[in-house]
């Protein structure tokens, strides 16, 4: 990319970063434009985004930035983008396609970002019904999937590229490098005036009514529907959380999740808009381990999963260390366990402990949370999802600030948010800054919110369905207060069900208590007006293989690791463990599961078995596995199955096999076993 | 206790504090070499002067009532090991060292005015440190290689009838190609020239040492009158070998004083008739040696093997023991002090007499001549004999010989002085003399 | 035009008009170039069957000859003190099996050479912890090596041929010929010569490969204590002759590093050639030519023939 | 453990090419730096700084000589001893020739000459490999030492047939000679291996360098990169020759203070190797290693003992010492054939990842 | 502009102490075409490619490159001219990083002198990153920044072959010869490679001369081919001619000869 970028951010060599003089959070401005043109004044050489592009991390400051985004806005005119205009982005996370998010707030059109791994009809459709004049893609291969349905989407005329390999040959006639349009766009400024003028003054006339962007939610039925976000709305909420965070122009954050995602334009362009904070842009999806580490943010954000998978790779790391090292971690950890938290959360602890866990910093947290990238981080949030109890203290014994908030796209974000000090793994925390939260009679959780949505695009009526006569935005998710007033999500709303003998049934409570061992990858409940639960499991092929590595167990697939019988007997044991905590709970102990199996195949988003966000969908599963739903239910020791699987290159292939359904001993309420 | 004393050995080697030796006690260092490829000769030298020192400690407690604390320090005959030796020894006060070997000499010698520490090089290292006025600190004695070579030329004369005989006969010189072997060829030339006698030289490379079979042809096609070897280690042996196998008159091959009797056993008895030039005796038949075997030897404080006693090396560290001594003892009268330093030793070496009634009572009576030295004169240019190996040990066949010193001493002047030039700005002496000659 | 007369005719002269002295040194040339040959004989096994550059030879000469001299002095009989010997090579030549080669299988050749440094230190380091650092004489009489010489009146003078050298020769040239029998005839022999084609071939010979290190490394072990022996009844046993044994190292680079006749003409050609230049040549520029007349010639002799007199023209494949 | 390169982000490639790009090395660096500069001349004794570190010094340098054509260009040498006599005598003509000259300058200028002889025996690098080279630089190494020798007009004809180090000074100080104070020499020693480490470490990092690698790795593949092997490997020579000239020169200028020719003898050839194979071959941290372990190591065995209370001989130790090296020598190849310096990347590596194994 | 011919081997004959591995053979490479050299195990396809790049000297014929005639060229002044190589047995500098190899191409381009070297900054220094910069771009193309700094030797295979393959780019090459650019890959890392040999040839114009076994690859790649069989030219024409040659086919098939 060789796009202006002047020496003021080369000051910034090797990391060093000094908090301005100037911060101060931004005032009045009421679009993200405004904001841009603020921070570009009062911090122009401040750094607003990098990118670790050749090797290096190249650097923008506010005001390149600023001068970058008007140069692509004008391109974007010329290329006929007017105000009401839908354009598309399709790609990772790269400066370019960020500005061109703002560019076109700039002129009043509406950035639509769409999932990039989307496969080609699902992307299509979110097109199609978002009216897209333009899309701007990152590559390729982006581009060979929008030619494919060029067909299908009559309004397109543009298709834009930022890298350029590969495409140099293609027919240019609706093809745009970005570079380019920017280029061409700063020239046109430069040579006219006038040209300038109009830019400033459709920044000007921005309002908070614009319609900010278009998030497609992935819906776990259905199509996914266009959230239509207001630009005042939107700074709002970000203004809120930014302050209640203390997050300023010194903070950075490495912008690496899905650009579609509500988190990501919250948290790495809303919030970083308003703050004048610093993103960062890694280089590949296969470098963002390392980039993190490079970058070392101090605000953080990634959903559960990735605090998962980063856990279950200490573990298997932690493995394969010496005997010593290994007992000196556990140690330390076990420490971190018992005091951790207590420290962070400026509990009174004694002294010897803090010695010990400061000695504990010193040779494993600190040496971690620098492998990790975590270093530097001052607040980490983690949403989406329900995170397990075990894996979100872990990450906060180890002194890492991490906190979890309750979320929505329909409310930009965020409902609700742990507070420093009070912050438990089971609840979501309190309503964040200017959220209202209501309880609704069938226990449904509804808000109102500054950032709260306008409408679906081209879908009032469900927009309508989705609100409350009085304003409240129904979130479709259960939940209660907690007696010091933080709220605790139990399940979607329609998913709670109840047993045949009226016991409560909440699935996806009960999977996540699953999915808290790292051996287990995802986790279907069934029970909603039966006699007993019971579930579907997915092995976690890394853990699980090292596993079976360390114990001498031979396998060539995961189908054939996963009908291991000592598999099952690892896996049950994690099930009987989940029993025993359900026991605990007076209102699950009834929900205990009674038979399990280990699904012979992964769980796939390109089969439709998982949202693009994910997320299980349960009854599309148990469509799909009839013969193993059914077998549950019915009292097979071994049912067969043959299902059909997506390979990655999009090849269909037939994967049939035997599958072995295990039966569980009750744990009673006072967590005594007895007979089933 | 062992850790404590890990960590003051460290502490020691690496950060060198002296450590304060035991009061009332003279620090006697000698660097030797067990090993390497001299340690044949470097044992029995070692042991000598060890045990002579070491008798002095068990006999008398030591020197005018001061115990002497010995310590050897291993050189390999390494120069870089023997500078670290001196290095480790220094701040331990040493009263004199005794490098053995004229690699480590030679950069010693301007070190020794600096940090006050003589030198004793006995009869090697630089020759021209004989002079004392040049070379405050440096003490060669008995003879510098020049006095060998001059007495080696005289008893060939004696052979021959006198100094004039010489004129048309061919020596041969075989030597070390290092700088010991070449320092006597300038003086060899000059001989030469004055007796008109042909002069004919084969350099041994150090690692051609156990290989001289080209050196020994060129010897029969010139067939030397005489042959004289400068030789060390294991060149003296096969020297000594390759001189039968070449049916070389072995009573015309002379050595200077460094063959052993092992040198020449090798040869069995064909090597009957070689000779070297010596200072000392070459038996054990003394009363100095006695009193080793009873206080040391016998009380199994020598590392010497039995039959080494008395043969000419462990000889000759009896004698450069008893230089060091009497340097000590004579210091100790000069000062008055007991404990003595470096700078009082090396007045102690400046005004050694050690005259035949010293010799008596030393119990050396007829082990050696008499030595003397002054301000001027570090190395004595005492007198030498011949002796003749017998099959089984060396005897002595010539009364005392005395060394050309008007010829040598013009020799050393000048080099003394080229030495000062090369090396300016070299100190003036301003160390007191005790004794005018 | 005096130099040019000293360097090319002068010498010439000389052989002329000695023509004993000049058959004495090609003999004495010959006599010290058997012995070159045969520690270079050690190496050319060792390289050929495992592809080491056995630096070590050199000191495993020294340590053989020293075993058997404390032997002796110990006051073991002669012979068996030589089968004790025969036994330490043996020992030594497990020793190395399982320490050096066998942990370093597959390393870089360089990697090997290095190793054998090592050895080199710790069995100076070890021989004289246990023998001293004292040279020691050869019991050449015990060994029923004879002593004398026999001297020849020939061409108008006296060449005099010491009988230890030509026992030396006689008993280099019984261990080529038992070497050629042992490699061309035996079934050990032969797997020996597939090793150095082709490791595999040698194991289906049934010998294992760490077997073969182990008879390579035994057989040059012999060949050192020969070779010592031979040395050190003509000096003395001492430290010193590993220098010595360097010389071997130019007639390697003349023979080819995989040729046995190489090695043995290598020799020869070293021997007599830095003897005639000794002789001959080395009084012009004063002597002492000798340590360093061998690498040159042999390096000028690489300049044109960059393997060896013997070794296979190199062909590099890409 | 002590690593922590969070946020240490590279925006420039001057910044990622840097030689020491993390932080925490470069601290290291600098407590290195200030260690040799002030801690041990401020803290060290005399035998430690005039026994243990010039020598070590030294020493390294004259590895990192033999570094450059063994471990960066795959070109055995047997013969840096004989360059380090080189070098010696050089600068010893050179010093005598023109005594009013700086020693300083004809320290450094004997490195020149030591590198026009190194070019020279260079020549049949072109023709000759692997271990035939390494048997022709014992050609060099004896034929030079025979020179040293024979030639007595590199000694200036002394009858002790040594070199003997005059007097010089710089700003009036005495640098050499028995007036120079350990710390001077030391100081002295220390600038020209800091410059010269910083040169050689340039050098490698860059074309030069990986020119260098490239014919020792895979030298047809570096012939069709347009890298010419002559000049490439005659560089290497030059350069090593160079180093091992200096160090020479420093070695009897300001350590040894006179030296004969066998300070040069094929034993130090063969110990310097020994310091680069257990260093680490292509590797100067390596060769600092190497030289501090060789050299250092039978100081310790040999005082150790002593001050343990336990009655060792002399001989003893010193043939312990030989058994320790070599054993150590083989204990290096076969734990860590890389030496050293791997086993400080590997360390390092493991303080990088801590507490992760890897 | 693909009609100009780059490179002409005018009836080379070689031959190895009297075994001949190449037998009077001419064919030409055109610019900016993708030419591939096929034939079975020992047909001197390697030695061909050696002969053009001046390592195997031809005892008879001659090689025109750019029209110009050489009988013998050293492999750097073949270097020089703008001629670059991979191996068929990856020939990385195996004890340098990814980047390090790949700046190891630009050898040729770089001049700073041993003075500057020896300083690394200034000159040096903007030199060094000046075509650091390049590099980066090659690494991008091919896709390499995750072992950007990994050391080549510790590498799988196929990524190997990829930073080969970018050393040769590194030269800016006009001809490119590939030597087996896909042995032992899986089928998705020999997509890749054609893919990127594709790429090279039309984003860089670079004329590319391969040897593959992989005759469903060369058929797809490759403008024309040249069929070698025991150092005999059997065969040369665009892939659909020589698929149907009978020569072709019977040397394949292995016919009795």
């Amino acid at each position: 990319m060789r796009i202006a970028q002047r020496a003021t951010a080369r000051a910034h060599d090797e990391g060093e970063r000094k908090v301005a003089a100037t911060a101060r959070p931004a005032g009045t401005e009421d679009t993200f434009p405004k904001l841009l043109r603020h921070h570009a004044q009062v911090r122009g050489a401040r750094p607003a985004f990098r990118h670790k592009d050749r090797g290096v991390w190249r650097t923008w400051s506010w005001s390149e930035t600023y001068d970058n985004v008007r140069g692509l806005a004008q391109g974007l005119q010329t290329l006929g983008l007017r105000a009401g205009d839908k354009i598309a982005i399709v790609g990772a996370n790269r400066p370019l396609l960020y500005w061109t998010v703002t560019a076109a707030q700039m002129l009043r059109a509406t950035p639509v970002p769409v999932y990039a791994d989307a496969v080609a009809d699902e992307m299509a459709y979110v097109l199609e019904n978002a009216d897209v004049k333009i899309v701007a893609a990152q590559d390729q291969e982006q581009v060979d999937k929008l030619q494919s349905m060029a067909d299908r989407l009559k309004l397109l005329d543009y298709i834009l590229y930022d890298e350029e390999r590969g495409l140099r040959s293609y027919d240019h006639a609706r093809l745009r490098r970005i570079e380019d349009v920017l280029a061409e766009g700063r020239r046109a400024l430069d040579d006219d005036p006038a040209l300038a003028r109009a830019l400033d003054e459709s920044i000007d006339a921005g309002t908070a009514d614009d319609h900010s962007i278009m998030l497609y939610t992935s819906g776990t039925t259905g199509r996914s529907k266009g959230v239509v976000l207001a630009a005042g709305r939107s700074v709002a909420a970000a203004r809120d959380t930014v302050a209640f965070d203390g997050i300023t122009d010194a903070d950075e954050q490495l912008a690496y999740l899905p650009l579609a995602w509500v988190g990501d334009h919250y948290m790495n362009y809303a919030q970083a808009f308003v703050a004048g904070a610093c993103i960062a842009c890694p280089e590949s999806a296969d470098t963002v381990q390392e980039d993190l580490r490079e970058i070392g943010p101090s605000f953080y954000f990634a959903p559960p999963r990735v605090f998962e998978a980063m856990l279950t790779r200490v573990t298997i790391r932690m493995e394969d260390a010496s005997a010593l090292k290994r007992r000196m971690f556990d140690h330390f950890i076990a420490v971190a366990r018992k005091w951790g938290e207590k420290i962070l959360n400026r509990e009174s602890v004694p002294l010897a402990a803090r010695l010990h866990y400061a000695l504990g910093e010193a040779l494993v947290y600190g040496p971690l949370k620098n492998v990790l990238g975590f270093s530097n981080i001052r607040v980490a949030y983690t949403a989406g999802e329900a995170i397990g109890g075990e894996l979100f203290s872990f990450f906060r014994s180890i002194g890492l600030n991490l906190k979890q908030l309750y979320g929505q796209t329909e409310a930009f974000l965020y409902v609700t948010a742990h507070p420093d000090g009070a912050i438990r793994a089971e609840t979501v925390g309190l309503p964040a800054p200017n959220v209202e939260i209501r309880i609704a009679a069938d226990g449904e959780v509804q808000f109102k919110s500054p950032g709260q949505f306008l409408t679906y695009y081209k879908d009032d009526e469900k927009a309508r369905e989705t609100m409350t006569p009085d304003g409240f935005v129904r979130t479709g998710d259960a939940g209660f207060f907690e007696e010091d007033g933080q709220l605790r999500i139990l399940d979607r709303a329609k998913d709670v069900g109840k047993l045949a003998d009226g016991t409560l049934f909440a699935p996806k409570y009960i999977e996540n208590k699953l999915k808290f061992f790292p051996n287990i990858k995802e986790a279907v409940a069934f029970g909603d007006r039966c006699d007993f639960v019971s579930v579907m499991l997915n092995i976690e092929l890394t853990a699980v293989g090292a596993w079976a590595e360390r114990n001498n167990i031979a396998y060539a697939s995961y189908q054939e690791l996963a009908a291991h019988p000592r598999v099952y007997e690892l896996i049950g044991k994690h099930v009987d463990e989940v029993n025993a905590a359900l026991a605990q709970e007076p209102r699950m102990a009834g929900a205990q599961i009674k038979r399990f199996l280990i699904l012979p195949k992964e769980l796939d988003a390109d089969d439709g078995e998982l949202t693009r966000t994910q997320k299980v969908r349960r009854s599309f599963i148990a469509e799909r596995y009839k013969p193993l739903s059914d077998g549950l239910y019915n009292g097979a020791d071994i049912v067969d199955i043959s299902t059909e699987v997506t390979f990655e290159d999009g090849r269909k292939g037939l994967i049939s096999g035997r599958v072995k359904i295990v039966d569980l001993a009750r744990h009673d309420a006072a967590g005594k076993e007895r007979a089933a | 206790m062992k850790l404590k004393r890990i960590v003051l050995a460290c502490a020691t080697t690496l950060s060198l504090v002296a450590p304060a030796l035991a009061q009332e006690s003279v620090f006697v260092p000698l660097f030797t070499y067990r090993t390497g490829p001299f340690a044949g000769s470097g044992t029995s030298i070692a042991d000598g002067m060890h045990d002579y020192l070491s008798m002095l400690n068990e006999r008398d407690g030591g020197i005018g009532g001061v115990k002497l604390a010995i310590e050897e320090c291993e050189t390999g005959y390494d120069t870089k090991k023997g500078l670290e030796c001196y290095e480790a020894v220094k701040p331990k006060g040493p009263v004199m060292v005794n490098p053995w070997s004229t690699g480590i000499t030679l950069p010693l010698i301007p070190k020794a005015a600096v940090d006050k520490i003589p030198i004793l090089s006995m009869a090697y290292g630089l020759s021209a440190s004989a002079m004392g006025e040049t070379f405050p600190w440096v003490f060669n004695p008995p003879d510098t290689y020049w006095d060998g070579m001059s007495m080696i030329i005289k008893y060939i004369a004696a052979q021959e009838g006198g100094l004039e005989k010489l004129k048309g006969k061919k020596i041969g010189y075989l030597y070390l190609d290092a700088g010991y072997g070449k320092e006597p060829l300038p003086f060899l030339d000059q001989l030469s020239k004055t007796y008109g006698f042909e002069q004919k030289l084969y350099p041994v490379p150090a690692q051609e040492m156990q290989n001289q079979s080209a050196q020994w042809l060129n010897v029969r096609r010139d067939r030397p009158d005489y042959m004289i070897m400068y030789g060390w280690g294991a060149m003296q042996p096969t020297a000594v070998k390759e001189a039968a196998k070449t049916n070389y008159p072995m009573e015309k091959f002379i050595s200077i004083w460094w063959p052993t009797e092992d040198d020449a056993k090798g040869a069995g008895k064909e090597a009957v008739g070689f000779k070297t030039l010596n200072w000392h005796a070459a038996t054990g038949d003394f009363p100095v040696i006695a009193d080793i075997r009873k206080h040391v030897v016998d009380k199994g404080k020598s590392l010497a093997a039995k039959d080494k006693i008395g043969t000419v090396l462990y000889n000759r560290g009896v004698y450069n023991s008893m230089l060091i001594a009497e340097g000590i003892r004579n210091a100790q009268k000069i000062t008055g002090k007991k404990v003595v330093n470096g700078e009082d030793v090396r007045r102690g070496l400046e005004s050694l007499n050690v005259d035949a009634a010293r010799l008596k009572e030393l119990g050396m009576e007829g082990f050696t001549g008499p030595i003397k030295l002054t301000c001027a004169d570090h190395n004595g240019h005492r007198p030498t004999f011949v002796q003749r190996f017998d099959g089984e040990k060396y005897v002595k066949i010539t009364d005392w010989i005395e060394p050309m010193t008007d010829k040598v001493m013009p020799l050393l002047e000048a080099d003394a002085k080229a030495y000062a030039e090369k090396n300016a700005p070299w100190p003036k002496r301003t160390e007191v003399c005790d004794v005018k000659s | 035009m005096d130099i040019l007369y000293r360097i090319f005719i002068d010498p010439f002269v000389q052989m002329g008009g000695a023509p004993d002295l000049l058959v004495q040194t090609l003999w004495e040339g010959l006599v010290g170039g058997v012995l070159y040959a045969l520690i270079a004989l050690g190496f050319v096994l060792i390289f050929k069957a495992s592809g080491v550059f056995n630096f070590a030879q050199g000191i495993m000469m020294v340590f053989a000859a020293l075993t058997l001299v404390g032997l002796t002095e110990k006051g073991v009989p002669a012979p068996l003190a030589l089968l004790l010997t025969i036994g330490v090579m043996y020992l030594l030549a497990v020793a190395v099996e399982r320490f050096v080669l066998r942990p370093l299988v597959n390393q870089p050749d360089i990697m090997l050479f290095m190793a054998t440094f090592g050895l080199t230190y710790v069995l100076i380091g070890v021989g004289e912890l246990i023998f001293g650092g004292n040279p020691k004489k050869m019991p050449t009489d015990a060994l029923f090596l004879p002593s004398g010489a026999i001297d020849l009146k020939i061409l108008g003078g006296l060449v005099s041929l010491q009988k230890l050298d030509i026992a030396a020769a006689v008993i280099a040239s019984v261990m080529v010929a038992g070497l050629a029998i042992f490699f061309q005839r035996t079934r050990i022999g032969r797997a020996l010569r597939a090793v150095a084609d082709d490791h595999q071939a040698a194991l289906s010979v049934g010998i294992s490969l760490n077997q073969i290190w182990i008879i390579v490394w035994f057989t040059a072990g012999v060949v050192a204590l020969a070779t010592g022996i031979m040395w050190g009844a003509r000096s003395d046993v001492s430290f010193a002759l590993q220098v010595i044994s360097l010389k071997a190292l130019p007639v390697l680079i003349l023979g080819g590093f995989t040729s046995v006749p190489g090695a043995i003409v290598g020799g020869l050609i070293i021997g007599v050639g830095e003897k005639l230049g000794e002789f001959y040549w080395g009084p012009l520029i004063g002597g002492g030519i000798e340590s360093w007349l061998a690498y040159a010639i042999a390096l000028a002799f690489l300049l044109f023939r960059p393997q060896g007199l013997f070794g296979e023209k190199i062909i590099e494949r890409i | 453990m002590f690593y922590r390169e969070v946020g240490q982000f590279k925006t420039t490639y001057a910044a990622d090419q840097a030689i020491f790009p993390i932080r925490q090395d470069r601290i290291g660096l600098a407590i290195i730096l200030f260690a040799a500069f002030v801690l041990i001349p401020l803290l060290g004794g005399e035998f430690l700084i005039a026994s243990v570190m010039i020598p070590f010094l030294v020493l390294a340098l004259a590895a990192i000589g033999l570094n450059v054509l063994i471990g960066y260009t795959g070109l055995i040498s047997l013969g840096t001893a004989a360059f380090m006599g080189v070098g010696a005598y050089a600068c010893y003509k050179l010093s005598t020739i023109f005594p009013q000259v700086n020693v300083l300058v004809w320290i450094v200028a004997s490195g020149f000459v030591s590198s026009a002889v190194g070019v020279v025996f260079g020549l049949p690098s072109l023709r000759i490999k692997g271990f035939y080279l390494a048997i022709a630089t014992l050609a060099a190494q004896f034929f030079l030492q025979w020179c040293f020798v024979r030639i007595g007009w590199l000694y200036n004809h002394n009858p002790s047939g040594a070199i003997e180090v005059p007097g010089h000074t710089l700003f009036g100080i005495p640098v050499t000679g028995p007036q120079a104070t350990p710390i001077t020499r030391y100081y002295v020693v220390l600038v020209i291996v800091v410059v010269m480490t910083w040169f050689a470490s340039n050098l490698v990092h860059g074309r030069i360098g990986r020119s260098w690698m490239a014919v020792r790795d895979m030298d047809i593949a570096a012939q069709l990169m347009g890298i010419k092997l002559l000049p490439a490997k005659l560089l290497a020579f030059a350069v090593s020759s160079f180093y091992a000239g200096v160090a020479g020169a420093l070695m009897v200028f300001m350590w040894l203070g006179a030296a004969e020719p066998e300070a040069f003898n094929i034993n130090q050839s063969f110990i310097l190797l020994f310091m680069v194979i257990i260093g680490g071959l292509g590797s100067l941290i390596g060769s600092f290693l190497g030289a501090a372990l060789i050299h250092v190591l039978p100081i310790i065995v040999r005082f150790l003992p002593d001050a343990l209370g336990v009655p060792v001989g002399a001989a003893t130790v010193e043939h312990l010492t030989f058994v320790i090296t070599g054993a150590l020598i083989l204990f290096f190849l076969v734990v860590e054939p890389h030496g050293l310096a791997q086993l400080w990347r590997i360390a390092k590596q493991k303080l990088r990842v801590w507490p992760f194994p890897y | 502009m693909k009609d100009d011919i780059l490179l002409a081997v005018r009836n080379v004959s070689l031959s190895f102490g009297g075994v001949r591995a190449i037998t009077d053979v001419s064919f030409d490479i055109r610019k900016g075409e993708i030419r591939a050299i096929i034939g079975p195990n020992g047909a001197g396809k390697t030695s061909m490619l050696n002969v053009i790049n001046g390592f195997y000297h031809p005892q008879e014929g001659e090689i025109l490159f750019h029209g110009r005639a050489r009988r013998r060229m050293k492999p750097y002044e073949a270097a020089s001219q703008g001629i670059a190589r991979t191996f068929q047995n990856v020939a990385l500098f195996k004890g340098m990083s990814t980047l390090d190899n790949i700046l190891a191409g630009r050898t040729l381009k770089m001049h700073r002198g041993f003075f500057w070297q020896t300083l690394r900054h200034g000159p040096a220094l903007a030199e060094e990153i000046e075509h650091r910069k390049f590099c980066e771009e090659i690494i991008d193309f091919l896709e390499i920044e995750h072992i950007r700094k990994a050391p080549v030797g510790s590498l799988p295979y196929g990524l190997q072959k990829r930073v080969e393959l970018g050393r040769a780019l590194a030269m800016e090459p006009t001809l490119l010869l590939l030597d087996e650019p896909m042995a032992g890959m899986n089928l998705e890392e020999k997509q890749d490679m054609s893919r990127f040999i594709i790429d090279v040839n039309q984003q860089y114009g670079t004329t590319i001369a391969l040897i593959e076994h992989d005759i469903g690859v060369v058929m797809d790649l490759s403008d024309r081919i040249v069929v070698l069989e025991y150092g005999h030219k059997i065969a040369d024409g665009v892939p659909d001619a020589v698929k149907n040659d009978q020569k072709v086919i019977d040397a394949y098939l292995g016919v009795a000869h």
